[in-house]
């Protein structure tokens, strides 16, 4: 049992952190990617790129690191903190997890080696209207026209979904859910900036050649559940990330900021606010790193409920902080220029992402009888 | 103790329903109901309506325009309002100015400004608060030097609500700086198209524009429009902050929200989980809005009932709370946008916006933290 | 729409806040009226009854007086704020409450008017070993032999179970339940003091003589369910009146409680707890007076609902006042001699008596698609 | 990162288990695991069998008793011990004055005390806090007085813990009241044999006696009773509080008390709301030991994690929920009295009193207002 990252992972943290703060420490720069095409900094997505952070899930034969979820999660963490528009989770965790997941040695080669070197854009076509964080598809069907898969139906929220390259999970006729590598192109796609500043897309594919993803035909669920609950781990971190920094935004503020002639860490009822704060993030420090070690030691079905747990933790955690960072604040912390609000938004989008605490919590009900008490050193 | 309504109260209620209804324009009604925005155009429109119509300015005195109703007939004109979807008539307007202006002006002050707020033909900001002050009021500093008559105003208030419309503004300014920080307070009113006035917005974390900052740079406000005394304006400011106390939990307002998630929830209040969050919040709701009932039924001419003081503090709570039901229940799709071309529905795009843009609603106004030390201090004696 | 109490109300209120404060404004009297038999202080039952107290659920025919939940509410506020141990809940509301809900005229004169005048003591004897707060009983059987109903089982918890009569639930023959007056000395009776000091019992019956209260062998269970509601909302009164106690008490002692030198009151971060008490406290006022008010002029099923609101409410509150109330006094809050501790006992029992939060919660979410929205003024 | 336990610590952890089931008296597991009262022999006998296997005070220095286990290994003992339903060695003891004693003591008072204490042959109590001191330790009154080489001591402690079975009482107490308070506190040992030593029960909510007064009045204490130097007992009760870091989340002990919940629950066990109460709970409490291993693994020897400072805060946080998560599975039977002639389960008799009992647990050894001032305070500067 060891919590503490190597000297390696530890370079590799302040590697990011470096790189990430040089170019978002001033949070207008941020804003400012935000508000440009293509929402985020391409140049930092080479700079990432280049020092190997989005080849660090896939193996070196499929063109990545070898590394893995910590090192992700080192990653992820960093991106949180400053709230970096790069479109890390979207880009590499969910569409390279899928394709890393689903596909044969050609197509992983294939893909993961240009989007580790950041060369291509990936994009997971995965949520359907009216969808809740299933691990299925339903309303985007596969159908064999010829020898070639044709995909139809409506894939929305798509984060980043103007990519290059879309994967795509889809219906197959026999039942079950298969996972298809689309072309940016083959769909219609209209895109938007969603409220936290990540952008969403619409994908609407009317008969949009597939090419499956490892075996066709073949119910790929399993697998999709899996590279889903791996992301679930690593979009902990990105809120881990922003919780500790509004939770430091919001200490230094109270320290600095002068009201009725005093600090506002006078006040008590305030420093006691931010004393539970400081509580629920090393709480959720505790649940996602052992996740994340879950997600490398264990298997698939360990990995689910690791992953469970830590989302549903970490929805209490963010909302309570996220909440109490802006009132802590008072109106600064409702205006788009400052960090903090846009960490809460951040957090909030994170939340419902890939399944909210009440939807983690609903499945982990469910498994109660299954052991007496949790054990985890077992 | 009755629990029902009077013949004549249940007659007025349904008065007010039937009013509402006809009197204000379906188009804004229906923007409200279906939880859009509301234009500026709107906010104007419906209040001239509810002026013409007699029931913009009930609280005020019967000769502008108000009506002696009592205070459960005014919670009910509100509640009722509320639901129908009319927008409130502006607060700035109708309980913040008019009534320091019917206590403090001189006749001719009323007579030039009063009709023009009841109608809102004059849409009043609100400058009070200052980057450096929060909710410690009076160590503002926007100055007001006299220059013979007139008044040279210099300065920045901000979280002007609504100040993008605003055509006058009504102001804390320092006039005195030689004495104790609430005394050398005055009100001054400035009309925000004179020169050196610049309102600039404040972008939300919702990404609307709903607030902003207001600067004055060298403005030059005659004489005339001081309210009152000069240096009374704290005195002004204290009747004010204290006219806010009915009708300031948004009971009705929640109530729509809570009933709309309902409805929107289709097949997720399957979920005893959902079922019983609802339930709930439904309770504490209740309980909210007899509390309400129970402050406005006897507050008639005395002293504020002591359980006023809740009614903010709670209100704010539980309109947080069925705000971040809606986000729950709208789920991944709270991550596009309304604008967005979509095929997913519009409650559900605007749910994380309306819930972030209600983080709001415990900070301004007097605080959360305000409203708990006036608990403690005041009624608790802590 | 009025909360107010009319005159005759205050001056009942007065009257008997002024006969209780005199026998417990020392706590140490409650105390010891507690550990004395029969736990309670006789003398103190005949001053209730001289004053009208115990008459007050019962029309003047039945030998009360004519009151209304409004003034059994205003009485049992007072019981709760200085814990008086005198049955008022379990004799007069609960058992009382029975008879006048179930008994024929003859029953309810012969009953009603001895119990009114303090002259007879009365039980009721409904809830059954694992059973959780159900309007019908099971377990108690009655059944007819000859033409005599003989009762059988086990009842558990009964409130001051060693009165002279049982009211007694039982299960018939044909389905459905009945309600039945049986002689004390006929059922096996074992006594003792519960946590909070009421007299709790167990009452086996096998085979004693029952009168049927009312018709013999038709289904009362709408009608029992009906005296349970009014009996929660008085309940509530009685919880009420010891929240007030907790919270007066506890603002006394932040502010004459000295630490580091200054007040407790000082504390910020404690008298915010105290502000939160006492929002906790107004809401539930309101809930349970309204409630009151439906008793009074609504029919069962709209006061089936409002007991349930207001015993929700009240749950909450209980909870949350009876909790901080301890934590803000520290030590001496812990301590029996001490009213504070005593009241949050007190608290915990009525909400386990006659259905606490949770299970009022599941029956109000039962019947969410019956409204679109709560209108108290409808 | 690392999942397991190292093969060295997997093999330690079965071996505890093996040993905490063997050398301990069944008759004291089997009472604590059903959730039973521990009588005074019961404790004496099961640190008597731990202390002969050896593992009464694995953190005590080896010549004492110590193990020179890791904080790692202490924890697994700990927890093992819990899980097994073997009551902690008496903390008064061996995380109190042993290390203080180890710390501060003379070589002769060190072999005097130390074995007894060790083995609970002296069962100590704490005399620290008094009726006007509460959390403000430093204002206490007790005096000692010299007499020759002796010390009177007069004043009264109070919540001293199971202090009717104590041998010996170590007592901070005032030596010196001319200078500023925490300077002039020394730490004396009396034997609560001692003529003027007087022991009263205060009787607790839930019916239980299990803290009392202790008066002394001109109570005679030989000089050589005194720990260390006089006046340093400020340093000393400093330190001693600052001992208590480790271990002090009861994880095990609720984990147990969670999952003898479920084992009860029966039939509720299928009301998704109880479940969903169950599952939130477990999750809480495995985020809490999770904590606790991350801040045992990795204090060797330095300073105090500063996660460490959320454990006892949210331990009892969660120790108080789950035991109110019982009284409400146990419903109406938790109104009957576990000593009543019942055909009801004792546990469901048992829960309220627990649920009352268990409101100290955010009190004593540091009211969680301490913790959080201590965490806004220490951790975040604030």
């Amino acid at each position: 049992m060891d919590f503490t990252l190597d000297d390696e992972q530890i370079a590799l943290r302040e590697a990011v952190r470096g790189l990430l703060s040089r170019r978002y420490g001033d949070f207008e720069e941020r804003r400012r990617s935000v508000a440009s095409e293509p929402g985020y900094d391409p140049t930092m997505w080479k700079a990432l790129a280049e020092m190997g952070a989005l080849g660090l899930p896939f193996t070196e034969e499929d063109g990545g690191m070898g590394a893995g979820p910590v090192e992700v999660g080192v990653v992820a963490q960093e991106i949180g903190r400053v709230l970096a528009p790069e479109p890390y989770l979207s880009t590499v965790v969910l569409a390279g997890g899928m394709v890393a997941a689903l596909g044969t040695d050609v197509q992983r080669a294939e893909v993961l080696g240009p989007l580790s070197s950041g060369d291509l854009h990936l994009a997971l076509a995965h949520a359907e209207p009216g969808g809740r964080w299933s691990d299925g598809a339903t309303s985007v069907t596969a159908s064999l026209v010829g020898n070639e898969w044709r995909l139809t139906g409506v894939k929305e929220p798509v984060l980043n979904g103007d990519a290059e390259t879309l994967v795509v999970t889809a219906a197959l006729p026999e039942g079950g859910t298969g996972g298809f590598l689309v072309a940016g192109e083959a769909a219609m796609r209209t895109s938007a900036t969603a409220y936290d500043g990540t952008r969403v897309s619409r994908v609407v594919l009317d008969g949009a050649l597939g090419v499956p993803l490892g075996e066709a035909d073949s119910d790929a669920s399993q697998a999709i559940g899996a590279a889903l609950d791996r992301a679930r781990i690593i979009a902990c971190h990105e809120a881990l990330g922003g919780m500790e920094a509004a939770l430091k935004a919001t200490t230094g503020y109270l320290r600095s900021r002068k009201q009725f002639g005093v600090p506002l860490s006078t006040f008590q009822a305030l420093t006691f606010r931010a004393a539970d704060m400081y509580v629920a993030v090393e709480l959720s420090t505790s649940m996602v790193w052992w996740a994340t070690m879950v997600a490398s030691e264990r298997d698939a079905s360990a990995t689910r409920e690791a992953a469970e747990r830590a989302a549903l933790q970490v929805s209490r955690a963010g909302r309570l902080v996220g909440q109490e960072a802006i009132q802590l604040h008072g109106g600064i912390g409702m205006t788009a220029e400052y960090p903090v609000g846009n960490i809460t938004a951040h957090l909030t989008a994170l939340d419902h992402l890939l399944g909210d605490g009440g939807h983690h919590l609903r499945s982990l009900s469910q498994r109660l009888e299954g052991y007496g008490a949790i054990d985890p050193l077992a | 103790m009755r629990l029902s309504l009077s013949a004549e109260d249940r007659a007025f209620r349904q008065e007010m329903a039937e009013l509402f209804t006809t009197v204000v324009p379906d188009e804004v009604r229906q923007t409200v109901l279906s939880g859009g925005e509301i234009s500026e155009e709107m906010f104007r429109a419906s209040q001239r309506a509810l002026n013409d119509a007699g029931v913009a300015v009930p609280h005020w005195p019967r000769e502008w325009g108000g009506r002696g109703w009592t205070d459960l007939q005014r919670h009910l004109w509100h509640e009722e309002m509320q639901r129908a979807g009319v927008p409130s008539p502006m607060p700035f307007n109708v309980s913040m100015i008019g009534p320091v202006l019917i206590q403090f002006a001189s006749q001719e002050m009323k007579e030039r400004f009063l009709p023009d707020t009841a109608s809102l033909d004059i849409w009043w900001s609100q400058g009070f608060s200052e980057p450096d002050a929060g909710s410690d009021l009076a160590s503002l500093r926007t100055s007001a030097a006299r220059d013979g008559d007139d008044w040279i105003v210099n300065g920045q208030k901000t979280w002007t609500t609504l100040g993008q419309y605003g055509d006058w503004i009504f102001t804390l300014v320092r006039t005195d700086p030689t004495v104790k920080k609430q005394a050398g307070i005055s009100m001054l009113l400035i009309d925000m198209t004179s020169p050196g006035v610049e309102v600039r917005p404040i972008q939300l974390i919702d990404g609307g524009h709903e607030v902003n900052e207001v600067w004055f740079t060298d403005v030059r406000v005659p004489g005339e429009n001081l309210v009152g005394e000069v240096n009374q304006g704290w005195t002004m400011a204290k009747f004010l902050l204290g006219n806010e106390r009915v009708g300031v939990a948004p009971v009705a307002l929640v109530k729509r929200m809570l009933a709309r998630a309902k409805e929107v929830a289709g097949d997720q209040l399957e979920d005893p989980l959902v079922r019983a969050r609802v339930a709930e919040l439904e309770n504490e709701l209740l309980a909210l809005e007899l509390t309400t009932l129970r402050v406005v039924a006897h507050s008639d001419g005395g002293e504020p009932h002591p359980a006023s003081s809740v009614l903010k503090l709670r209100g704010t709570e539980l309109q947080q709370a069925v705000s971040e039901l809606v986000v729950d229940l709208a789920g991944p799709a709270s991550l596009v946008p309304a604008t967005a071309d979509s095929d997913l529905p519009v409650w559900a795009r605007r749910s994380a916006p309306t819930y972030l843009n209600y983080r709001k609603a415990s900070i301004y106004g007097g605080s959360n933290e305000i409203q708990r030390q006036i608990i403690a201090g005041t009624i608790l004696g802590l």
